[in-house]
């Protein structure tokens, strides 16, 4: 609990302070936070011991829907957006769930990847519907029934998504330390144990997926609003593989965790666009593979170290 | 009244290999079964057959009177047949409170997903189980910090939170050193007594088998080759001969 | 956690260090004019992106040499489109409000110049759309900022079809093979309904979108074989029509159909021999380095000849339409100042200046249409055939179509006016060897 | 009718590409995610090799050389450095390899960017070599009609004969049948491994190198190849030879029906019948399903 108190000061002082000082950085910490939700929804798979490349497809969902709908009503509000995709997309991840929930390891991330690459293409197919590559743009709509400018909106937004990132850090932290939470855990060091007390994996394993789905449509319902437009490159693996990256990132250890790793990512890639622009992939790809050597359990897993030091008690 | 463990006909053949041979058995409440057997008799595959981990070739199981052939062992677990194994099955990420409490939040119908663990779990319970096996001051290690021994300990312990009525413990004290066996063995029987759970449990050491048993049972190659009070079976010259091999 | 914070705070001051290295915001004439360049410089769109990128440092190089825009040093950020939309918009934002650039070229992709265009217009920074195709970028928008120096996909296919119809007049079947992608799709929209205006009794035998990046287009030959269209058209560029040229023309195809390659003068001197005789080709724009009019003209002539000392070939449309974009720029500014009675222009004057500007830039004069800012760019079309000169195919029977025979007029929907087309448009436009 | 021929050749590469793969992860136990830039790089060198030893030139042989020479050369480098790196992580989370090696194909992406440049590739003297031939008024490239899947007939063949009768080859598939065992039989897991990697990267980057003839090398090709290698290998069953033969078949027909019958469906093809399979057969087609495991 001190560490979630902690490290939600933490990340409001710092992406406030930084949007205050600096407005044109208010887009890059909408995407950041936006890809830290979708990395949340990562871990908790990760805590299960699965991996998932194929999750972007829910951001993606998310993402059209809201698209498809604020263009078809305009007049409906940013929140009602937000909250139809995100429903969206927990919905495809209950009937999707149903399904990958049997498959374990390398099976269920490949199946995750084949589903995400089929909404993927016919996304750019199905061109009259979906705009194809151009995707689908998104108009600004009101908040709260508030007319935005673009400058105000972003504002808005900004708070919006920091908001929403602090309740799921609290939310999905609890969900960890639950009973439900701690079981899922279980599963990845002993899932025959549980088995043999009486527990359904399966189960288990499906509440977390629709968990994750859930967060990764936040995620994009809020990318989509921020970007004003959605593309199939939202659904695309390598975005899967971003956000993998980032909660590796961040380490399993704590929910606050993605949202750090995000921030980091976030503005390692802004680097390497500026500086090294044309090698950014590689310096990505560099620190990845350093971060695994150095912190296989992530930032957070630094944390968990010295929580083991202190003696188990949480 | 049946009795509470009782098989008919149970056969298990991979190809030409039988590992069990049509075995008709029968447990009652409140016993303490040792098996005993060379390696590679069918003790364990026996045991796996039961709790639901290998369905069999042929015959069937029933458990306190309803047949749990072939039924998932998350299913049987839940009519109340708890095991423990030979190479301890603990939560390596957790620890040793937390096992605990997760076994005993097992027999709620779901898990609460939102109010923490250590709050929805029954604490007393865990405490007094906890006292039972003596893992009371290492409660908040790691699990993997552990002993064999106390592994040992911690799963069979696991087993007990769901309060089960009948305990298949795999070779409780394989692993354990010898001057600790009896040790263990004491805390277990204890625990067994004190939450009147009928006991099944492979065992290689004689005097253990002597001390703790009410009745024993002896593999041979699939099957059950003596079945009676511990110095009978024990001094059955089959058993001495291909069983303890003196 | 506080490491964790120490960490984060580290790299944010890292981070404001470096980025807040921009100039400070300077009304009167600054000390220098940051200009923001959006290009490809990773992903497959590089083929354009980079040559584009190598033309615009040998012109600013030149102009900053001759003391820049009224004394003022033109300095170019350069912008990789390739890193995906959602970055580029950060990125994008960036240039503009902490650098501070006053002007923007953006961009080669028209997914991005539509995402980018209300922002620019937002941000009230002047956006030159460079080189992107799509024609909704302006039309139907009121932008004051958004100007393009360039033509559109609807100059570029209504001038297309005129080509074919007087290169092979009397064909009756035509099928097409575009990258699924908006250009693929929205370029075969516009050429189809002006053909359907223009030529009513052909008939479309397939309607091929093989993905974006494709390697293999054996069964779309195979396919096109069994068919045997007297016209096969395809809108495709770079590594996807170089495929597609390469696995056709190794299997015959070409001896079947006629092909019409509308982008082709961009992979002329890469396909080399494999690219057979008698293809139609298009250039969008009067791009091509042999450009009758223009092979003599010295600023083109010279342009050409420091292009190929640098990079080693031969400029292709993309180069073009960057000189051109600069060229609008220091025309606008030079325009501007002298409204402005010498004084340096504020954005809204330069935004203005703009509007109704007429320059040219490699080749033929670009005039920028006063009404939306849209830029009318004459095209040019020929025919590949061998010639001992280059290892690669050239043009003949080139012809120039004017760009204002063939654009929608401001204000215009494009699908109504192209049902609005006649025949008779085509005797408007002849082969350059038979004018005069 | 005539699909079936389209189909063969890009089955024939997809077959080399996830042999590999699956070769690979057989042994090793890792998904090789960098698999894709092994194929990117292997048509990049074969290409360079085939300018370099002259282009235009009329020799079979030479341009074959250049082909197989380039996807070797990639074989070995790319293969050990990647080996090499993967060392550094043996015995790590499964997951945690596989991100290592998401790492190095990033990485990988931007080097074969930096060596080659983004101008599309490509060097097709062999093709016009061979020569085309028509089949009921179609045109075809003898390349791709016979060669392509000719020369990954011939590699699965030869794969399978190594694995049989060579001693090395027994001992691979020891390894991959029981880890532990074979390294108490005292066979030298870490040579094996090497090996493997090796031989796997050579089939990658073979593919790539086959490739290059018909296709034009630009950046990104690689992420592509590796995903669609990926479908077939899950659809075959990890480790399966003969299954990764029988699925990419599958997919490349597939694939060129749709171009007949309903394009819209083409790409969508492969992965369709990757979920399709995966739902009916978890352990994908080609494996024994296990006993139930709880």
């Amino acid at each position: 609990m001190r560490y979630t108190i902690y490290g939600a000061v933490a990340l409001s002082v710092v992406v406030l302070g930084l949007a205050a000082a600096f407005p044109w950085l208010k887009l890059p910490l909408i995407l950041a936070l936006c890809y830290g939700l979708a990395a949340l929804g990562i871990v908790v798979l990760l805590r299960a011991g699965q991996i998932s490349f194929g999750h972007a497809m829910y951001a993606c969902i998310a993402g059209y829907v809201v698209a498809y709908l604020s263009q078809r009503f305009p007049h409906l509000d940013g929140f009602a957006l937000i909250g139809l995709g995100t429903l969206a997309s927990l919905v495809a991840g209950m009937l999707i769930g149903a399904f990958v929930v049997r498959y374990r390891e390398i099976f269920f991330g490949m199946l995750n990847l084949a589903l995400s690459m089929v909404l993927f293409t016919l996304l750019g197919k199905f061109y009259a519907y979906t705009g194809g590559t151009d995707g689908l743009r998104v108009g600004r709509p009101t908040l709260l029934g508030v007319e935005l400018a673009r400058n105000g909106f972003e504002t808005a937004l900004l708070v919006l998504v920091l908001v929403c990132s602090l309740l799921v850090i609290w939310g999905v932290q609890r969900y960890f330390r639950s009973s439900a939470g701690e079981a899922l855990m279980a599963m990845k060091s002993n899932e025959m144990r549980l088995e043999y007390l009486g527990i359904s994996a399966k189960k288990l394993l499906w509440q977390g997926y629709v968990l994750s789905a859930g967060l990764c449509g936040l995620s994009g319902a809020l990318f989509g609003l921020s970007q004003g437009l959605v593309t199939p490159e939202m659904g695309y693996w390598l975005r899967s593989g971003e956000f993998v990256f980032i909660a590796i990132l961040g380490g399993s250890g704590h929910a606050v965790g993605a949202f750090v790793g995000a921030l980091l990512y976030e503005f390692l890639k802004m680097y390497a666009a500026v500086l090294v622009s044309g090698a950014w992939q590689l310096l990505l790809g560099a620190t990845l593979i350093v971060i695994i050597y150095f912190l296989p359990s992530g930032l957070t897993g630094l944390l968990r170290k010295r929580r083991a030091a202190l003696g188990g008690e949480q | 009244m049946s009795s509470l463990l009782q098989t008919r006909g149970l056969t298990l053949a991979f190809g030409g290999l039988v590992v069990a041979n049509g075995i008709d058995f029968n447990l009652e409440e409140g016993e303490r079964l040792a098996v005993i057997g060379q390696n590679g008799a069918g003790k364990t595959t026996f045991i796996n057959i039961c709790t639901g981990l290998i369905r069999p070739t042929a015959g069937q199981v029933s458990f306190a009177g309803t047949d749990i052939t072939g039924r998932s062992p998350r299913h049987i677990v839940r009519q109340g047949m708890a095991r423990s194994f030979q190479l301890p099955q603990l939560f390596l990420d957790h620890s040793v409170r937390q096992c605990l409490e997760l076994a005993g939040m097992a027999r709620q119908p779901r898990l609460p997903f939102w109010r923490p663990l250590r709050r929805s779990a029954d604490g007393a319970a865990v405490d007094r189980v906890l006292e039972l096996v003596s893992l009371a001051e290492r409660q908040h290690e790691p699990v993997s910090n552990l002993p064999e021994g106390q592994r040992k300990l911690l799963d069979v312990a696991m087993s007990l939170m769901l309060q089960p009525r009948l305990l298949i413990m795999d070779e409780p004290t394989s692993g354990v050193s010898s001057e600790e066996k009896h040790g263990v063995m004491e805390i277990l029987m204890r625990a067994l007594d004190e939450q009147k759970v009928t006991a099944i449990f492979v065992e290689h050491d004689v005097d253990i088998v002597r001390r703790y048993a009410t009745r024993v049972a002896a593999w041979i190659s699939g099957g059950i080759a003596a079945d009676g009070k511990p110095d009978a079976v024990l001094a059955d010259p089959t058993v001495q001969r291909q069983v303890l091999g003196v | 956690m506080f490491k964790r914070t120490a960490m984060t705070a580290g790299l944010f001051a890292f981070t404001l260090a470096s980025l807040a290295s921009g100039p400070a915001f300077a009304e009167a004439k600054p000390a220098s004019l940051p200009v923001g360049i959006t290009t490809f410089m990773s992903g497959p769109a590089s083929v354009f992106g980079m040559p584009a990128k190598e033309a615009a440092q040998i012109y600013l190089d030149e102009l900053n040499a001759a003391g820049g825009i009224d004394g003022v040093k033109v300095d170019p950020i350069y912008i990789d489109e390739g890193v995906g939309g959602d970055r580029l918009l950060s990125e994008y934002r960036r240039v503009v409000q902490e650098q501070g650039a006053k002007v923007m070229l953006a961009s080669i992709s028209s997914g991005n110049c539509n995402t980018l265009a209300p922002v620019a217009e937002d941000l009230k920074v002047v956006n030159i759309l460079w080189d992107c195709g799509t024609e909704k970028a302006i039309e139907g928008h009121q932008y004051q900022y958004i100007v393009r120096s360039q033509a559109n996909a609807v100059t570029e296919m209504v001038a297309s079809v005129l080509y074919l119809l007087k290169m092979k007049p009397d064909f009756k079947t035509i099928a097409v093979v575009n990258q699924d992608y908006a250009w693929g799709r929205d370029s075969w929209d516009i050429f189809q309904s002006t053909l359907k205006a223009l030529k009513p009794d052909v008939q479309v035998v397939a309607e091929l979108f093989p993905k974006f990046g494709a390697s293999d287009f054996s069964a779309e030959v195979s396919r096109l074989q069994v068919l045997r269209p007297d016209v096969v058209l395809s809108t495709s560029w770079g590594g996807d029509l170089d495929t597609f040229v390469r696995q056709a023309s190794q299997r015959g195809l070409f001896k079947t159909s006629r092909f019409f390659l509308a982008l082709g003068e961009s992979s002329l001197e890469r396909l080399g021999s494999s690219l057979p005789d008698g293809v139609l080709i298009g250039a969008r724009g009067d791009h091509y380095f042999l450009e009758p009019r223009y092979v003599n003209d010295p600023k083109h002539k010279a342009f050409v000849e420091k292009y190929k000392a640098k990079t080693g070939v031969y400029p292709i449309y993309s180069v073009y339409h960057m000189m051109q974009a600069l060229d609008a720029m220091t025309a606008a500014y030079k325009k501007a100042i002298a409204a402005n009675g010498g004084q340096w222009p504020d954005e809204e004057q330069l935004a203005k200046a703009f509007r109704g500007l007429e320059f040219r830039g490699l080749t033929s004069p670009v005039t920028i249409r006063p009404e939306d800012g849209q830029g009318l760019e004459d095209q040019l079309f020929g025919t590949t055939t061998t010639s001992p000169d280059y290892k690669f195919k050239v043009l003949k029977d080139i012809m120039i179509v004017p760009a204002l025979l063939v654009t929608t007029p401001a204000g215009q929907a494009t699908p109504e006016w192209l049902k609005t087309l006649k025949p008779e448009l085509l005797d408007k436009v002849s082969l350059l060897d038979k004018q005069q | 009718m005539l699909a079936l021929l389209d189909g063969v050749s890009y089955a024939g590469l997809l077959f080399l590409v996830a042999l590999g793969l699956t070769f690979i992860f057989g042994v090793v136990r890792i998904l090789n995610v960098a698999h894709g830039s092994l194929y990117a790089c292997g048509g990049y060198a074969a290409a360079t090799l085939g300018l370099w030893m002259g282009q235009g030139g009329d020799s079979l042989a030479l341009s074959l050389g250049a082909l197989l020479g380039g996807a070797l050369l990639v074989g070995i480098v790319l293969g050990t450095v990647l080996m090499l790196l993967l060392r550094q992580f043996q015995d790590r989370d499964p997951i945690l390899q596989l991100l290592v090696t998401f790492g190095a194909f990033m990485i990988f992406e931007d080097l074969q960017r930096m060596i080659w440049g983004t101008q599309p590739y490509f060097v097709s003297d062999v093709v016009n070599q061979m020569g085309t031939s028509e089949l009921l008024g179609v045109v075809y490239m003898n390349y791709q009609l016979l060669f392509v899947p000719g020369a990954a007939v011939a590699v699965y063949l030869l794969l399978q004969w190594f694995l049989r009768r060579t001693l090395m080859g027994r001992q691979i598939v020891a390894v991959t049948h029981d880890r532990e065992v074979a390294t108490a039989m005292g066979i030298n897991a870490k040579r094996v491994a090497y090996l493997t990697f090796v031989v796997g990267a050579m089939l990658g980057s073979l593919g790539g190198a086959l490739a290059s003839p018909t296709t034009s090398l630009v950046p990104g090709i690689g992420a592509d190849m590796i995903v669609l290698s990926f479908a077939v290998v899950a659809s075959a069953g990890l480790g399966q030879i003969s299954g990764a033969l029988i699925v990419a078949l599958m997919i490349g027909l597939a694939r060129s029906f749709c171009v007949y019958l309903m394009p819209e469906m083409e790409v969508v093809m492969p992965y369709v019948i990757m979920v399709l399979v995966l739902l009916m057969r978890p352990q994908g087609l080609f494996t024994v399903a296990q006993a139930r495991r709880i």
